[in-house]
C-alpha cells in the first residue's frame, strides 16, 4: 500500500499540521511515510502545502507531481492541485470560499463542508480535524485510534486535554463526508 | 455637505491589510465581508465623506486605490 | 450622480506612479516595502529620470523590487548591493543609481561595502528598509532587531549580553565624510510617506550634483517575521521601533549631524 | 533499549543531533532551506542541556571564521548553509583544512548558480568534492539520504573530523533538509572533556606554546605539509569509504546515486527490476572518499552505469574515474530545483541500455 | 609594422594590456604575487589614456561585485587576486555566470591550502575549472605559460567573455606573474562604445527595462536557465579550445602540461628525446574547455601520458576522462611553492615508462 | 670597577619579558610592530596570565606574531580575527583573548567583523596597529591611509575624491554600547610606549570583568611602506598622523566617548 | 657624576633603526661605524652617562637592550 | 648557449636592476631572456635576489636551484648561493662586508672590489654597473655595447644623461676585473 497525497491550502488552515499528523498516524500504524511542506519565498503569497506519503515500502522521493489524493483548501490550491491527481484518484475540497468546482471527471472528486462545521462546533481551530475526518470516511488508510495518538505527538503537552475534542472533530468529519456520501448515493 | 472626492479600489490586489482604514481622516473605507478570489478581505467605501486627500492611496501598500477630487 | 462627475480623468489625483510596474506585489498584506517601492518610484518620476536611473535590488524580501520597479535593475549577491553600485557608478557616473536593502542585507553580512561605499562618497542613494527583522528567510534576528524583541532565532527575545546590540548604522555611517544626507523615516502614515518620498527625491537631486552617499532609511514594519496584523504592526513599531531609531534627519547638508540618535537608545 | 521512534524535519533533527552529540558550539547565518538549524538550536536551551554555545554569526564568512576559533580549541565546531553561503565560506574552509582543524560543516544544497532558487539541489557536488577552496585540499564528505542518516551522520562526522583532524562536510539538500520521516535518536553523549594536546587552550607553563596555523613561508616546508595532507587524505580513502549496495549482486545494469538521488532511483531500480531489467544501485555515502573499488568491481559486472543527480553532472566523472573505461557511464540529472521521478530514470536507462547494447555486443 | 618588443613583469604586463584592451574598469584588492597588477594601474593615469576606471576595493568580495555591477552595464570589466582571495569571490564568480555577465578574473595561484605561502602553484585548477562556487557553472579558463600570453589572452578573454557573456578565468601563477621576459604590445583597442543590448544604461522610454540577475524562483524556470546554460557550454567545448603541441607527430609518451609547468616540461621533453625517448607535449591553452578530443587522439598512439603539475594532482583527472582507459595516464607533481626540475620530471617519465612496458607488452 | 657592579642581575631593570620567544623579529629596522608586541607582552607578564592567554594573530606584517608572542595563538584569515576570537571566547570564556590586526586587516576586508565583534560586546581586547598602509603587500594604500599620503596604489597620493577618506574606525566602534575602553596610543617614544603598554593591561583587567570589548589602536610607523628611515617615520607619524588620528582614550569606563576624534579631522 | 646605570645591547640582533638614540635623554648612544652580521649598522655606547632610565629598551622594536641601575 | 644566473644581496645595492640590465642587454643581442625576483615577506629581512636567464633557446623554467654564475654581494647571499653553483660554474662576489672567504674548489671564483671603486668614483650608485663590467671580464656572455643599450631602456627617459657614467663603471669593472686576473695569473 502507498498513499500519496498533497494537502494545500492557506497558511492558516493548518495545513502543515494536518499533514503531520497522518504522518504520525502512520507511524503508529507501522508504516513508513513522508512529509515534505512547499517552502520558500512564494509562502509569503500565503499559500502552504505539504506532500504526505504513507507505505509499508521505503519510500524514495518525498516529492511529487502527482498524487493519489488532493485535499484542497481554498481556490489557488484547487486550481494549482486538481491537474495533479492521478487519473482514478481522489481529490476532497473545502466548500467554503471556493468559486468553482473540479473539472475533472476521470478522478473521485469529494467536497465538505468543514468550515461551517467548525463554526458549529464554536471552534475554527479544529477545522483541519474534520478535514481529517473526511479523507479518512472515503479513504480509511489509517484507523482512527492511531490518527488520535498521531495527534497526541504533534500537540504539545499543554494542550492535551484538547485531544478529546480534536477527536470528536475527526469524527465529526467522517460523518459528515459518510452522509454526503449517502445524500449522493441516494441521488445517483 | 456633498462629497468632493472620490475613488477606486482594485478590490482584485486589495489583500486586506487595512492599513488604509486607518489613514483615512472620514473614516470612509471599510473591510468587505466577502472575500476576492485569492481569499483576501478588501476594501469598501462606505460613505461618501471622500475629501480625495489620497491619504488612503498613499499608504497603501498594493497601490489599490485610485483617487479623484473635484478641483 | 456627483460621484460620476468626480471620477473623470481631469480629477484624478493619484494613482500607481508609471514608474512602477503594473505587476501584482508579491510581499505580505501591509508590508511597507510596498509603499517604499513607490515612494521611491514616486520620486524616480517626479524628476523625471525613470530612463536615467540604475537601482540594485537586495537578497530580502525585496529580492524581486525589480518586478515593480520599472527601471533598469541588477541584482546583486547578499549584502553587497553598495559594490555593484559602486561598480555601476563608477562605468555610468552620469546615471542615477540606488540601492534598495534591507537590514540585514545592509547591516549584518553587508556592513563593510555598507561602511566603504559611504565612506569613498559614492555618487548613489541608498534607500535602507529597516524592519528589524529577517523578513525573507522566515523572520530571524536582525541586526537592528530591539533588546527583548522576539524572533526566529531569539525565541525568548534579543539578549544583548549574547547576541549584541541592535546597530544603528545609519548613525554611524552619517559619521563618515562621505556621505551627504542622511534621514531616517517611515512610510507607515500618509503624512511619514510623502516625507519619506521627499527625502529619497533631495537625496536624487544631490546625486546629480556628485554631492557623495545619501542614505534614506526607512523604518518599517514586518507584519509576517513580527507576527502581528498590519496595522498593530504599525503601531507597535511607533511604539518600540521609534523610540530606538527616532525619524528625522541626522545629517543634513550644510548642518552637518544634526542628529547623534541618542535619544533613541 | 529501544529508542522512542520520532518524526522529524531534516534539518531540526540534524540540529538535535549536534545537541545530543555533545557539539561544543554551533555558529551560522540563515539562509533557507536550512535556517531550522539555528532557529531549532536556537529554542532548544542548548545552555542548560549541555552547555553548547550557540550565535547567529553576522555572515556566512563570520560563522566559518568562529568555527575555525572554536575548533582550534580543540571544541567540536558546527556550522551550516546552503550553497551561496557555503561559497562565501571557501576561503575558511581551506584555512581550516590547512590548519588541519575538525569541525562539521553542513550544506543543504539549493539550486544554483548564483542566487537561483531555493529548490532542493545537488549541484555542490564538485565544490564539495574536488576543493571549492584554493588549494590541495580534501573534506571528507558525507551525503546523508534519510532524515535518520542526517542524525547518524552529525555524530559520525564529529568522529571522523576529530580521528583525522580534517573539516567534514555533511552534503545535504532541500529534500532531505525539510522532510520529515521517522528517526531513532541516540543517547546524549558528553561533551569533550580534555581538549587535544594540539589545541589553544593557554600556553601551560614550561611548555612550548600552542599555535593553529596554515601558514608555512619556506616552500620546503609547505611542500612537507602539503605531503602530510595528502598522506591522511590517502589514508581516509583507505579506511573510510562507505557506500550502500542494492540488488548488486545478479546486476546487469548499476545505477550510481548519491544523497536524494538515491531515493528516487531505488524506486526506479524496483521499476526496472518489474520490467524484467536486472539492475542494481550503488548509493555512495562518503563522497569523498569515493568508493572507488567497489565501483570498479561493479564495472567488471555490469554493462553500463547511469548516475542520477540533481545536477548537470558532476559525480559522473568520478564515476567515469573509478570504472576507466571498462563499461560505460552516462549521466541522469534534472536541476534548477527539479527532481527527477522514477519513471523518467527508468525511461533513460532504456534508452541508454539499447545504446549499450548496440555498441557492445554481450 | 614591427612592433617594439620589451621587457615586462606578467603582471604589469596584464595590466598594461588591460589598458590597450580598452577595458573600462578594474576592481581588485592587493595580494602577493599580483598586486603589480593594480600598482600598475594605479601609476598609469589610465583616466587620462582611456578613460578606464581602477579602483582599489575594501576586499575581494567588494571587488567582484564591483565587476559585476560594471559587467551588468555592459563594459568591460577586470579583476585579480591570488589563492585565498579569488576563495573569497566564489560566490560573486557564481553569481556573475548566473547572471551571464562577461567579465575576465585573474588569478596568480600561490600555494594552498589556507594562508600557505605566497610561492607559486598551481593548485587551484579545479576551483577554476570544477567550479568552485555552488551551482553547475563554468568558467572559459586560458592558463598563459608566457609573458607574452598574459598580455595576449587578456584581449582574447574579453573577447570570448563577450561572445559568450561568461565570467572569463586567467589562470596564471606566481612564476608566471612576477616573472620578466620580452613581450610584444598590441596597439591600443578602442573602449566600447554602444553597450551590448542586455545592459543596464537607463529604460529607454517605451522599452521593457533591462534586468541583470542569476533569481529564477520557479524551478521550471531555474532548469531552463540551467538547460541553457549548459547548451552555452557545450557550444564553447565545440569551438574554443585552444592547446599546443610540440612534437607529437612521432610521440610514444606524451606529456601534459599547463602554463608554467609546461615551460618545465618542455625542457624535459627535450631531455627525453636527447635520450632517446620519443616524448611529447601537449599544452592545454583553455583548461575548459579542456582538449579532449586531441588527447584523445593521442592516446590511440602513445604507451602511457604523464601530467606535469605544481599540485598534488589536479588536471590528471581531466586527462584521464578524456583517456578513458586506453592509455595510462599518471600524475608527477611538486607543490607548496616548489617547482619541479626537468631533470625530476624526465626522472619520473622514466620510471613510469618502465610500469607501462611491463604493464601493457607492446 | 663602577661598571661591573652595576651589570648584575640584582640590578636589571629591564630586559625582554619571557611572554616573547626568544627568536629574532622579522620586521623592518625601526617598525613599531616589535615595540607594540612588546608593550603587549608586558601587560600579559604584570598580569601573570601567560598559561590563559589565547591570541590570535591576524595576516598582515604581524602574520608571525605567534613566533614572538609566548602565548597559544591562532592565526586567522585576513580580516576575521575578531571572528576567529569570537569562536575562542565563546567556548573557553575564562582564558583572556586578544587579537593583533593592522588596518587592512581591521579596517577594511574585515570592517564586518570588526563592527559586529565590538557591537555584541564579545570579551576580548583588540590591538590595532594603524600604520596607514598595507606593510606586508609592500605599501599599499590602507583605509587609513591620509588624504594626499601616497603609497603604492596611490602614487600620487591619496584622493579623496575616488578613494574615499580615511576611516577613524576606532572612533566608530567607541559609539557601539558593545565597546567597554577604547583609547589610542602609540609606542614610538619612552613615554608613549608606557603609556600603551598600561592600556593594554587595563583592558585585560576589563576582559577579567567581562566589561565587553576593548580596543587598543596603536597609531604607528611602517618606514619601508612610507619609504623613510625610522626616525624620519616617527617625526613624519608625530606629525602628520597624530593630528588626524589624535592620541588619547576615547571611551572610558563610567565616562562613555571622551573624544570624538574631531580634533583631528 | 658616577655612572648610575649600565646597558647591554645584543648587537647581532641590533638593525640599526637608530631609535632608541632618539630615545635617551643623555646621548649616551651612538651608532657603530662597522656593521654585524647581517649587515646593520649597530648602537654602541659612547659615554658613561647613563641613568639606566630604560628609555632605550622599551622604544627598542628588537628588544636588543637589558637595562641595569642601581637601585 | 644558456647561462643561468643569480643575482643576490641587499635591497639597496641594486640588484634587482642589474638583473634587468642583463635582461634588456640579452633582447639586445637576439637572445631568449628571463628575469625572476624573489619575493614575499622574507624581503622585510632585507635581502633580495633575483635569477637572470639567458639564452638562444626557449627558456623553460625561469626558477632554478642550480646556476652557472653566481653574483653575491653580502654574506646571507654567499652562504646561501654558493652551494647552488654548479661544478665548475662561476661564483664573484663583493669583497666589501664578507666576513669569509668561499669555500668550494670545483668552481670558480672570483672577487671585486666594487664598492671601494664606486667610491673611488664618487657615486656609489654606480656600484651594480661596476659588478656587471666584473662580470662580463669573466664571462663575456653580452656585449658590451648591447649592455649599454639595455641600460637605455631600463632607465627612466630623464636620467639618460647618466649613461656615460654608467658606460664607464662599466668599463671601470672589467679593467677591475682584468687587473685581478692578470695579478692572480702573475701569482699563479
Ligand atoms: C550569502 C547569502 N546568505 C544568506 C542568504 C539568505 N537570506 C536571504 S534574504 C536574507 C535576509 C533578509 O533580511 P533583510 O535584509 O532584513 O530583508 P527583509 O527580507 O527583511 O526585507 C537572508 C539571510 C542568502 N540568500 N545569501
Ligand atoms: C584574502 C586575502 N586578501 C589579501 C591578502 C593579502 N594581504 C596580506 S596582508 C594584507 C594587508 C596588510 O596590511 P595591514 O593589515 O595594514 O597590516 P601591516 O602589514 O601594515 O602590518 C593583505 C592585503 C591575503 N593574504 N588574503
Ligand atoms: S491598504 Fe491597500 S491592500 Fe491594504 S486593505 Fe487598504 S486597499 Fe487593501
Ligand atoms: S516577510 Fe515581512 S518584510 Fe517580507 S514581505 Fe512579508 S511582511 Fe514584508
Ligand atoms: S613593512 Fe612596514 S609594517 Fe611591515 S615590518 Fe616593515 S616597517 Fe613594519
Ligand atoms: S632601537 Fe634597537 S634595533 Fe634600533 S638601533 Fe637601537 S638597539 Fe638597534
Amino acid at each position: 500500500m502507498t498513499e500519496e497525497m498533497i494537502i494545500a491550502g492557506f497558511g492558516g488552515q493548518g495545513v502543515l499540521s494536518m499533514g503531520q499528523i497522518l504522518c504520525y498516524g502512520g507511524v503508529m500504524q507501522g508504516l513508513e511515510v513522508s512529509w515534505m511542506p512547499s517552502y520558500g519565498p512564494e509562502m509569503r503569497g500565503g499559500t502552504a502545502n505539504c506532500t504526505v506519503i504513507l507505505s509499508d515500502e521505503p519510500i524514495s522521493s518525498p516529492v511529487l507531481t502527482r498524487f493519489d489524493t488532493a485535499i484542497v483548501l481554498n481556490q489557488p490550491s484547487m486550481d494549482k492541485f486538481e491537474k495533479a491527481v492521478k487519473p482514478g484518484g481522489l481529490l476532497i475540497y473545502e466548500e467554503n470560499g471556493m468559486t468553482r468546482t473540479p473539472e475533472r471527471t476521470d478522478i473521485e472528486v469529494r467536497s465538505l463542508g468543514a468550515y461551517d462545521e467548525s463554526v458549529r462546533m464554536k471552534n475554527t481551530k479544529v477545522f483541519n480535524m474534520i478535514v481529517i475526518g473526511g479523507l479518512l470516511a472515503v479513504k480509511p488508510v489509517l484507523e482512527v485510534e492511531n490518527v488520535i495518538k498521531g495527534l497526541e505527538k504533534v500537540l504539545p503537552e499543554r494542550y492535551h486535554h484538547l485531544i478529546p475534542l480534536n477527536e470528536e472533530a475527526i469524527r465529526k468529519g467522517i460523518e459528515l463526508m459518510q452522509d454526503k456520501a449517502g445524500a449522493l448515493n441516494g441521488q445517483g | 455637505m456633498a462629497a468632493k472626492g472620490d475613488i477606486i479600489i482594485d478590490i482584485e490586489r486589495c489583500k486586506g491589510c487595512q492599513v488604509c482604514l486607518d489613514a483615512c481622516p472620514k473614516d470612509v473605507l471599510e473591510m468587505s465581508r466577502k472575500v476576492n478570489s485569492k481569499g483576501y478581505q478588501y476594501t469598501v467605501k462606505v460613505n461618501s465623506d471622500c475629501t480625495g486627500c489620497a491619504n488612503c492611496a498613499i499608504v497603501c501598500p498594493d497601490a489599490v486605490i485610485s483617487v479623484y477630487r473635484v478641483k | 450622480m456627483a460621484e460620476q462627475s468626480i471620477i473623470s480623468p481631469e480629477n484624478l489625483v493619484y494613482k500607481k506612479t508609471g514608474v512602477m510596474t503594473d505587476r501584482e506585489l508579491h510581499y505580505c498584506p501591509g508590508c511597507g516595502h510596498g509603499t517604499a517601492h513607490r515612494m521611491l518610484a514616486e520620486a524616480i518620476d517626479e524628476l523625471g529620470i525613470q530612463s536615467e536611473t540604475i537601482g540594485v535590488a537586495p537578497v530580502g524580501c525585496s529580492v524581486l523590487a525589480y518586478y515593480y520597479l520599472n527601471v533598469d535593475m541588477q541584482e546583486a549577491a547578499h549584502g553587497r548591493a553598495p559594490a555593484v553600485a559602486t561598480g555601476i557608478k563608477r562605468v555610468l557616473p552620469e546615471k542615477y543609481v540606488f540601492t534598495y536593502q534591507g537590514d540585514g542585507d545592509l547591516a549584518a553580512i553587508g556592513t563593510a561595502e555598507t561602511i566603504h561605499a559611504c565612506n569613498r562618497g559614492e555618487n548613489f542613494l541608498i534607500v535602507f528598509i529597516n524592519n528589524g527583522i529577517y523578513g525573507m528567510t522566515g523572520g530571524q534576528m536582525a541586526p537592528t532587531t530591539l533588546p527583548g524583541m522576539k524572533s526566529s532565532t531569539c525565541p525568548l527575545g534579543r539578549d544583548v549580553l549574547t547576541m549584541g546590540n541592535p546597530l544603528k548604522i545609519t548613525e554611524l555611517v552619517a559619521q563618515l565624510p562621505g556621505t551627504y544626507y542622511v534621514t531616517r523615516q517611515s512610510v507607515h502614515t500618509p503624512g511619514n510617506a510623502r516625507k519619506a518620498r521627499r527625502a529619497m527625491k533631495k537625496a536624487l537631486e544631490y546625486q546629480k550634483e556628485n554631492k557623495g552617499t545619501c542614505v534614506v532609511e526607512v523604518v518599517s514594519n514586518c507584519p509576517s517575521g513580527w507576527k502581528m496584523n498590519p496595522v498593530e504592526s504599525n503601531k507597535w513599531m511607533e511604539e518600540n521601533m521609534f523610540p530606538f531609531y527616532p525619524l528625522g534627519d541626522i545629517k543634513v547638508p550644510g548642518k552637518g549631524l544634526v542628529s547623534d540618535g541618542k535619544n533613541g537608545s | 533499549m529501544k529508542k522512542e521512534i520520532r518524526l522529524m524535519k531534516g534539518n531540526e533533527a540534524m540540529a538535535e543531533a549536534a545537541i545530543l552529540a555533545g557539539v561544543d558550539a554551533y555558529f551560522g547565518y540563515p539562509i533557507t532551506p536550512q535556517s531550522e538549524i539555528i532557529e531549532y538550536l536556537m529554542s532548544a536551551n542548548t545552555a542548560e542541556r549541555t552547555g553548547m554555545q550557540v550565535l547567529q554569526a553576522e555572515s556566512e564568512i563570520a560563522a566559518i571564521n568562529m568555527v575555525y576559533g572554536a575548533a582550534g580549541c580543540g571544541k567540536r565546531a558546527l556550522t551550516s548553509s546552503s550553497s551561496p553561503g557555503i561559497s562565501l565560506k571557501m576561503e575558511g574552509i581551506s584555512y581550516l583544512a590547512g590548519a588541519e582543524l575538525p569541525c562539521v560543516i553542513v550544506n543543504v544544497v539549493r539550486a544554483g548558480p548564483g542566487l537561483a532558487t531555493i529548490q532542493p539541489s545537488q549541484s555542490d557536488y564538485f565544490q564539495a568534492v574536488k576543493g571549492g577552496g584554493h588549494g590541495d585540499y580534501k573534506l571528507i564528505v558525507l551525503a546523508p539520504s534519510t532524515v535518520q542518516e542526517s542524525v547518524d551522520f552529525i555524530r559520525l562526522s564529529f568522529d571522523l573530523a576529530f580521528k583525522y583532524r580534517n573539516p567534514v562536510m555533511i552534503l545535504s539538500d532541500g529534500i532531505i533538509g525539510q522532510m520529515m520521516e521517522k528517526v531513532e535518536l541516540f543517547e546524549q553523549q558528553p561533551r569533550l572533556s580534555e581538549p587535544p594536546e594540539w589545541a589553544t587552550r593557554g600556553k601551560k607553563p614550561g611548555a612550548k606554546s600552542t599555535v593553529i596555523t596554515s601558514l608555512h613561508l619556506e616552500s620546503e616546508d609547505m611542500e612537507q605539509v602539503n605531503l602530510r595532507l595528502q598522506a591522511k587524505y590517502r589514508e581516509v580513502e583507505k579506511h573510510e569509504v562507505r557506500f550502500e549496495l542494492f540488488r548488486c549482486e545478479d546486476a546487469e545494469v548499476l545505477f550510481v546515486a548519491f544523497g536524494s538521488s538515491a531515493r528516487i532511483a531505488r524506486k526506479a531500480m524496483d521499476l526496472a527490476r518489474s520490467k524484467g531489467i536486472r539492475a542494481g544501485l550503488l548509493r555512495p555515502i562518503t563522497l569523498f572518499p569515493f568508493p572507488v573499488e567497489e565501483i570498479r568491481r561493479l564495472a567488471g559486472q555490469v554493462s553500463g552505469m547511469l548516475t542520477v543527480e540533481m545536477n548537470a553532472g558532476q559525480m559522473v566523472e568520478d564515476v567515469r574515474l573509478a570504472v576507466n573505461g571498462r563499461t560505460p557511464v552516462e549521466h541522469f540529472g534534472r536541476f534548477g530545483g527539479m527532481i527527477p521521478g522514477p519513471d523518467e530514470i527508468l525511461e533513460a536507462l532504456e534508452t541508454r541500455l539499447e545504446e549499450w547494447h548496440q555498441k557492445q555486443p554481450a
